[in-house]
């Protein structure tokens, strides 16, 4: 027999316990997937299993927290586990959760294939959390794919509603036509640095073997980022594909997509394009990255916020609003790139993680809401169907407004002490570019008050015509808005614990991950 | 008891928040709608008897904060619960617990709709209020600042009159935009602070000592970025001319108890912003753009007169009033002179009783007629003999007839800027003549109001059938009454424990302070007149 | 002799990617886009990638496009008629090709003017040596592989299969 | 004597410029997922070449990688043609607007 | 002059090699066309053709003549661009494999004697046109590009019969190939390379190295897949008379319908190669060389001599041979597969068999080596 195998196989600097919340919940998909191919549609079962798995993983996550110390780094430094993949994949870990509690009535009520749906969400899952713990472009790139690949089928799991196929199609092609972009932003980084490990890129801008191609393919990845996350001149998609799929996935999409794309973006420019002394190219580099984020922050801000205003369809203004949430992001992603410090800039990277936590609690929340309201094959999604339910169903309309609240920023939720933070880094460089920024941002969130509160205006000011029944809350979906009321009002209120935690990975030092090659 | 003395803020603000859980919770159990206004009274009397208790505890000192509470909130931004009273908040955590109790009552049978969630928002408002005037924490103070514009929001939105989406929706825009980019310039600051001291702060205290101390100086541009973009929060807020539109809206569509409390305590959120946060971070800024605020205050003084004057409708024209009062506050301010600082203080005051007692009279004549047009009615004095007396009384009072409260903060306001060295020239004098036409105009549109609706002959007939005022209804304008008139003859009392905190801003935003040390002992009466440059 | 085999499969790569965008038909385009994959996998050839080359041929064509001429077939599909309401993206894509194409030029002379060496005949090519690296040292990117692979049947399965009354058994449970 | 890096590079993008030109152009949904396949080559080329540069395996894997992913992208998406098609006998991207824009 | 002798010389050897494999395998084929029909007239009481010749031996050049000289047509809706092209893509791609096919063993010894130093520094001569790195793969690539040639017919003959044939034989072809791929990955990990030279090196000297015995579920799965692959019974649905006339090829006459058919032969022929070099050790004669040193005549057939290669590979092709009887003794015995059957067999069954060989050979190779 022929020894190749084995003679050289030895040490591939397997460190198991650095992907095992991504593996838990891997495994868990394919138990769910083998298990739903004997017993087909038990939701209830596959639900539980899905949210047994997330919990496992949320444990491993957990141990991976507070001891960090000895496998900072696997897999030849594919795997880190610093502050961006940290506090991300919380993030990914509770909007999975979320998400398979509030479909629960939308399975039931579409009759969607639970188990196939929940193996979705889970691999959806591990996608994002390869994002914001890959150091790696292929990973990340795989991660994306994973992602995106499931996103497009649960886009489209209302098999016979036009408006799901549609949203399916367009999100399948400018999805894969961003892919393509994102790719050979990273073919040619790869080129200008010999590298696709982002550390190495790091260490290896300075002195890059092509450093033109650097701008070229920062500019693509910006490209490609900015479609996932959808940053203004790349939002086109965001909208349709927002309104056409079925509405817990909508918030799903909007929840944890948008944070994953983010956690590789971050990872990419503020990590892997630094600002390097000595080096025209990449001092060049950094420079234009950041002017052109903030340019792209002001457009996203305004034109989300202006567009959301004239809106009569609710998911469709909150896919707007989701594009107006992705550029306050981008305004502390800004602020990260400009830190002075390491140590700031992790604070920056928190604060975009902890913005993005803030948002998809309080957007899951509405999303939960409007499903339960939206009632069988999303009928009920424009405004004026919300005509004067607030008093017909008080805990739903109350809870909705809350949320509508916390995305506006208002204090005492968690969107204040979000956007608190994300405003706060960008602000420190005292450029005048960034100050005008976070201006604009503000403006604009004065501006989003309008279309905000339209809708909490149309449920409690307005008289309601017909007739109108208030929805039976199911259990799962009660702990939903549960949870979520309770994290907006805790993230509000008590954020400190989370920042902190947030912020603590930094403070331990970080293994060298360069131990490849 | 030091534990009580220690949390007492706290508790005033709290209270009505834990008041507001209770009715759900009791609306959850009981379901009896008629415990709720009962319920809320007595935390709002509660409220306002816990308050009292700060009165006999605030010494006179320039710099000093009492009750004052400080625990770490956010620590990774350092930011922290830090609440504190001074005679200058002292007086309007006061008005705010004594406004609310009158509003509770005022609404005693005029919300039928919906009624928990009304008492629910009043309270809440309650806390948002009280935490407005007495956090020292830049951020909290954002903070309370706009989760006071949601229950308002509320209030006016679905309890409101007819407009009521319009007016409500545009309060909170107007509001909202200025205060976020108060929040711009909050975080600025703690950047700012940080690059000059090595910790970031948002602690009022601790930004005061580092410009005293001349550690973070906010001179030059950032200085007036910083400043504008706190007093374009503060100036929404007040509502000084040009940006009161959103007032009178707001005004005439909020209930009767939305109306008290914008008017009595919302409002004054704003000056007790600009004299607190302005003119002590920024003093050097104050100066530089005084003259500004003035003549913006002098428009909206006359503005908010004549256009009063031409209002078919009386709720509005008691709205401009406001206007053209809240101008008077400012312009007091802008003169840095203790006494036009004092008589500032003493306007807000008064203006929350009077102006607060009027809306409850217009709210009367609503609930009776469901109108509030000035052609409507005519001779109520004949049917409404004890109506027609309170509302001529207030009414007096809101013009500032000496002996009762108008009067005294007006008149103090005038002296201050008269005697300001704030403009070059005689234009300080000139400006305190066009403010005195202000109070010539608001005699003017009052007065003919009182003689279109009260005096004459009965033009309407739907009027002849009016009762009088009933018992609640008197009991509730008793102690505003009681008030206008002894806040017109006995104005040193109040004026007494606010005059050190007063006089402490005042040196502050003249430059008075030597820098690098903070003024311990209280300088004797007349110092600050007597350093002045002699006007005449 | 290797530049000459460069240039001939390199203009019919681009012919035949010309062709695939310019047929209104889409089994032409289809079969000039295979044209396009195998030019491609002898250019591949040429890199001394003959892993990659084979494995472009395998996947590419013999399983996408196989699949791509599969549903062409299934749902037997006409010509493209022209844009109608979205016309102006005549001028967008216009645009971005021009702003393309100056990018590939760009990096042409960008690359020709750092005029790099590159590295003499090397084994990353080989069979063995990318195996070797898929279970070293990008054992991780290979799993994952494995989980997307999984994904995309039950994706394809669930958007693909015929609408039977699904979740009976769940519904009939509750 | 080989052709040099820029060529392939060059080549690789003129494929990538024509792809995402056809993207656009194209008006029926497989049209359009063709293109984007071109464009993925496109890319791969340029890994290809930049591996062949470096001397690298990278380059390659991660061509290997792309591929398996183009792979399931077009399980996935002509699954998704397909139920477009069945509801609507078209998928010609000017009939997908039912929702505003 | 010697320059360019030097530089023609290879392209001469090559074309020289190719030519003669391309001829060899079409001989083969045409012959296996003949005697298809001569056994399965056996099988059914018949005794086939025997008009053309002795025995008909001639037959299949009688076939060829007929087809060139018969009149093309092609549909009037037809596409007729790529109507065209498919039977070429399918004989094309059917040939393709034959370069890497090891006919037989390397021939050791100088080449000297030739002119302009062109036979300097080679040791020997192998007997395989290309010796490719990834020859297994490229086989399964070639031949799964094969489809092309039956779909585009199918669609493009703009005939029901013809559309539901290729439909039909394409997604056949898709769904056995995964399975022989998977099959032959045990072999692939036995041997340690994708090269079909060194898969047979893998497996000389013993009979009992061949991967048959190691690879046995392997192999079964891979005859079974190959049956599939080459559309022949029990699994010719695509070309199911009683349900669609002649599927793909129902419109293609003369010369096109030759080239398909002798495609579906060449494709006989690589999946018998195939079989043959992965599981039966290739050239492999057992025993030969043995038998050589013990005889004492090494210098005629002993490993490497030219008489080795001559007899390893008559050894080769008699496998083959014994595999295409196989094929026709089939087609002569068992029934058709329902399409639902083939496909379900094809998911459901073989696949899972597949892999769970390929796991098997894991473990069992990693206990081994340990």
């Amino acid at each position: 027999m022929n020894t190749f195998l084995l003679a050289d196989l030895a040490n591939p600097n397997v460190v198991i316990q650095t992907v095992l919340p991504e593996m838990i919940l891997a495994v868990t998909g394919i138990f769910i997937m083998v298990y739903d191919s004997y017993v087909p549609g038990k939701q209830k079962v596959t639900a539980t299993l899905s949210l047994i798995g997330l919990a496992a993983s949320a444990v491993a996550l957990y141990m991976l927290w507070v001891e960090p110390l000895t496998f900072a780094s696997g897999f030849n430094g594919m795997i880190l586990t610093d502050v961006i993949r940290l506090s991300f994949t919380a993030v990914f870990i509770l909007v999975a959760a979320l998400t398979i509690l509030i479909s629960t009535v939308w399975v039931d009520n579409e009759k969607v294939p639970a188990g196939e749906y929940h193996v979705l969400v889970l691999f959806a899952t591990v996608g994002m959390m390869f994002m914001a713990s890959g150091n790696d472009m292929v990973i990340i790139f795989l991660g994306l794919e994973t992602l995106s690949i499931a996103t497009y089928v649960m886009a489209g799991m209302r098999k016979t509603d036009l408006r799901s196929n549609e949203s399916a199609m367009k999100y399948f092609i400018l999805g894969s036509y961003a892919s393509a972009f994102l790719l050979y932003g990273m073919a040619l980084i790869y080129g200008a640095t010999g590298s696709t490990n982002i550390t190495e890129i790091a260490a290896s801008v300075g002195s890059a073997t092509f450093p033109a191609l650097l701008l070229v393919g920062g500019a693509l990845l910006l490209i490609g980022f900015g479609f996932k996350v959808a940053t203004v001149p790349f939002h086109v998609w965001t909208p349709d594909v927002y309104e056409g799929a079925p509405t817990p996935i909508t918030g799903f999409m909007a929840a944890g997509p948008k944070a994953a794309g983010f956690a590789s973006f971050l990872r990419v420019f503020v990590l892997g394009f630094p600002l390097v002394a000595g080096g025209v190219a990449a001092q060049y580099l950094h420079e234009s990255w950041v002017t052109a984020l903030a340019v792209i922050a002001i457009l996203t801000t305004t034109v989300g916020n202006f567009a959301a205003i004239v809106q009569n369809n609710v998911k469709r203004m909150l896919a707007y609003s989701s594009i107006a949430h992705a550029g306050y992001a981008l305004v502390g992603f800004v602020g990260a790139g400009v830190a002075a410090t390491a140590a700031a800039r992790d604070e920056a990277i928190a604060a975009v993680a902890f913005y993005m936590l803030t948002y998809a609690i309080t957007n899951l929340g509405a999303f939960a809401v409007i499903t339960l309201l939206a009632r069988k094959n999303d009928r009920r999604t424009d405004f004026e169907d919300y005509n004067g339910i607030g008093f017909k169903s008080p805990v739903l309309s109350f809870t909705l407004s809350l949320f509508m609240l916390s995305l506006l920023g208002l204090p005492l939720t968690a969107g204040f002490i979000g956007k608190v933070l994300v405003f706060r880094p960008a602000l420190e460089a005292g450029q005048t570019l960034l100050t005008v920024m976070v201006v604009v941002a503000v403006v604009n969130t004065a501006v989003s008050a309008y279309y905000y509160l339209r809708l909490i205006v149309v449920m409690f000011f307005k008289e309601r015509n017909t007739d109108w029944i208030a929805p039976k809350i199911p259990a799962a979906v009660g702990v939903a808005l549960l949870v979520t009321v309770l994290g907006v009002f805790y993230f509000g209120l008590f954020s400190n614990n989370v920042i902190r935690a947030f912020t603590s990975v930094a403070e331990k030092p970080a293994v060298s991950a360069s131990n490849s090659k | 008891m030091e534990y009580l003395n220690e949390n007492l803020l706290t508790i005033l603000i709290l209270l009505p928040a834990f008041g507001a859980v209770a009715l759900i919770g009791h609306q959850l159990f009981w379901k009896e709608e008629a415990h709720l206004k009962w319920l809320t009274l007595a935390f709002t009397i509660l409220n306002f008897l816990i308050s009292l208790a700060l009165l006999g505890n605030v010494a006179a000192s320039e710099n000093g904060f009492f009750f004052e509470k400080n625990i770490p909130w956010i620590e990774a931004i350092n930011t922290n619960y830090h609440v504190g009273v001074d005679g200058f908040s002292l007086w309007l955590v006061i008005l705010t617990t004594f406004i609310m109790p009158i509003a509770v009552i005022s609404t005693w049978h005029a919300v039928e709709k919906r009624a928990p969630a009304f008492y629910v928002f009043l309270l809440l408002l309650e806390s948002a209020m009280l935490g407005v005037f007495v956090t020292l924490d830049l951020l909290v103070f954002y903070l309370f600042f706009e989760a006071s514009l949601v229950p308002m929001f509320f209030l006016i939105g679905i309890w409101g009159g007819k407009d009521r989406i319009y007016a409500a929706v545009k309060f909170f825009i107007f509001t909202a935009l200025g205060s976020l980019l108060m929040l711009v310039a909050i975080i600025s600051l703690y950047y700012l602070h940080l690059q000059a001291t090595g910790t970031g702060s948002f602690d009022y205290i601790t930004l005061l000592g580092s410009i005293q101390s001349g550690k973070l100086v906010l001179a030059g541009q950032a200085g007036t970025l910083l400043f504008l973009a706190f007093a374009l929060a503060f100036s929404i807020k007040v509502p000084l001319f040009p940006f009161h539109t959103w007032l009178p809206d707001a005004h005439t569509e909020a209930p009767t108890a939305g109306s008290v409390i914008l008017a009595g305590v919302l409002l004054k959120m704003g000056t007790y912003g600009i004299m607190r946060f302005n003119f002590t971070l920024f003093p050097e800024a104050s100066r530089e753009m005084a003259w500004i605020f003035i003549i913006l205050a002098i428009i909206g003084i006359i503005y908010g007169a004549l256009v009063a004057m031409v209002q078919p409708d009386i709720k509005r024209l008691v709205a401009y009033s406001s206007v053209a009062h809240m101008g008077f506050v400012v312009l007091g301010m802008f003169s840095f002179t203790e006494a036009g600082m004092q008589g500032a203080l003493y306007t807000m005051l008064s203006h929350g009783v009077t102006t607060g007692a009027l809306f409850l009279l217009v709210g009367f004549i609503y609930e009776r007629r469901h109108t509030r047009l000035i052609s409507e009615y005519g001779g109520l004095s004949s049917v409404m003999p004890i109506y027609a007396t309170f509302f001529v009384i207030t009414a007096m009072a809101s013009i500032g007839l000496p002996f009762l409260n108008g009067f005294v903060g007006e008149f103090m306001i005038m002296l201050g800027m008269w005697s300001s060295t704030i403009l070059s020239g005689n234009w300080n004098q000139v400006a305190t003549m066009f403010a005195g036409t202000g109070v010539i105009f608001a005699a003017v549109y009052l007065l003919w109001m009182v003689q279109r609706v009260f005096f004459g002959k009965i033009t309407n007939e739907k009027n002849k059938g009016l009762s009088d005022l009933s018992l609640r209804e008197i009991g509730l304008m008793a102690p505003l009454l009681f008030l206008m008139v002894f806040m017109g003859v006995y104005p040193s009392l109040f004026l007494r424990e606010s005059a050190a905190s007063v006089r402490g801003i005042q040196k502050i935003v003249i430059g008075e302070t030597t820098k690098g040390g903070t003024v311990d002992s209280p300088p004797e009466i007349g110092q600050v007149e007597k350093n002045l440059p002699d006007t005449n | 002799m290797v530049t000459v085999l460069f240039y001939i499969l390199a203009g019919l790569a681009i012919a035949c990617a010309i062709s695939c965008v310019y047929h209104k038909n889409p089994l032409f385009s289809a079969v000039s886009l295979i044209g396009v994959f195998i030019s491609l996998a002898c250019i591949y050839l040429t890199l001394s990638a003959p892993f990659i080359a084979v494995t472009q041929i395998l996947v590419y064509a013999g399983a996408i496009m196989v699949l791509v001429i599969f549903v062409i077939m299934l749902l037997n599909l006409d010509e493209d008629s022209p844009h109608t309401n979205l016309a102006y993206l005549y001028g967008f894509g216009g645009g971005l090709g021009v702003l393309l194409i100056g990018q590939a030029l760009f990096v042409f002379y960008a690359v020709n003017r750092a005029g790099q060496k590159s590295v003499e005949s090397t084994a990353a090519g080989q069979t063995s040596s990318i195996g070797k690296a898929m279970y070293t040292e990008y054992l991780l990117p290979v799993e994952i592989v494995g989980i997307l692979l999984l994904m995309a049947i039950v994706g394809a399965m669930i958007m693909s299969r015929r609408l039977r009354e699904p979740s009976v058994a769940a519904s009939s449970e509750e | 004597m080989e052709p040099s890096l820029e060529t392939y590079l060059a080549l690789s993008g003129i494929l990538f410029a024509i792809g995402s030109v056809g993207v656009i152009y194209k008006r029926n949904a497989i049209g359009m997922f063709m293109c984007i396949e071109l464009m993925l080559n496109a890319v791969n080329l340029s890994f290809v070449a930049f591996a062949r540069h470096y001397g690298d395996v990278t380059g390659q894997l991660f061509v290997f990688v792309v591929m398996a992913v183009a792979a399931c992208e077009a399980a996935v998406g002509l699954g998704i043609i397909i139920t477009f098609f069945r509801n609507r006998e078209s998928i010609d991207v000017d009939d997908a607007s039912i929702m505003r824009n | 002059m010697e320059q360019i002798v030097k530089t023609i010389f290879p392209f001469v050897v090559i074309g020289v090699a190719v030519f003669l494999a391309f001829q060899g395998v079409l001989m083969i084929v045409a012959y296996t066309v003949l005697a298809e029909r001569k056994i399965l007239g056996w099988i059914q009481g018949r005794i086939g053709p025997n008009r053309v010749g002795p025995w008909g031996l001639f037959q299949p050049f009688a076939d060829l003549f007929k087809f060139i000289f018969k009149e093309e047509l092609a549909p009037d809706e037809s596409t007729k661009v790529i109507f065209y092209l498919a039977p070429l893509v399918a004989l094309t791609c059917a040939l393709m494999p034959i370069i890497v096919y090891p006919f037989g063993p390397e021939i050791k010894g100088s080449f000297d004697f030739l002119p302009y130093g062109l036979g300097e520094g080679i040791t020997s001569l192998p007997l395989t046109i290309a010796q490719m790195d990834v020859g297994v793969l490229y086989v399964l690539a070639i031949t799964s590009v094969g489809v092309y040639g039956i779909a585009l017919a199918g669609w493009s003959s703009n005939s029901k019969y013809s559309l539901m044939g290729g439909l039909r034989s394409s997604a056949q072809l898709i769904s056995y190939e995964l399975a022989m791929g998977a099959s032959v990955i045990g072999v692939v990990m036995l041997a340690g390379s994708l090269n079909l030279s060194e898969i047979i090196n893998a497996q000389i000297n013993s009979p009992f190295k061949w991967f048959i015995i190691p690879q046995f579920i392997g192999f079964i799965v891979f005859m079974i897949a190959a049956f599939a692959e080459t559309n022949r019974v029990p699994f010719d649905l695509p070309e199911a008379e009683t349900e669609l006339v002649a599927g793909f090829h129902t419109e293609y006459s003369g010369l096109k319908f030759a080239l398909f058919f002798m495609a579906e032969y060449v494709n006989m022929f690589t999946v018998s190669v195939m079989c043959v070099t992965l599981f039966l050790g290739g050239w492999y004669i057992p025993g030969l060389d043995l038998l050589a040193r013990t005889i004492g005549m090494e210098w005629l057939f002993g490993a490497g001599t030219i008489g080795y290669a001559v007899v390893s590979h008559v050894g080769f092709l008699t496998k083959i041979f014994a595999f295409l009887f196989f094929y026709i003794w089939v087609r002569g015995t068992l029934p058709r597969f329902r399409f639902d059957q083939l496909m379900n067999f094809g998911w459901k069954f073989l696949l899972p068999v597949s892999l769970a060989n390929v796991i098997l050979t894991v473990i069992v190779v990693f206990i081994l080596n340990r």
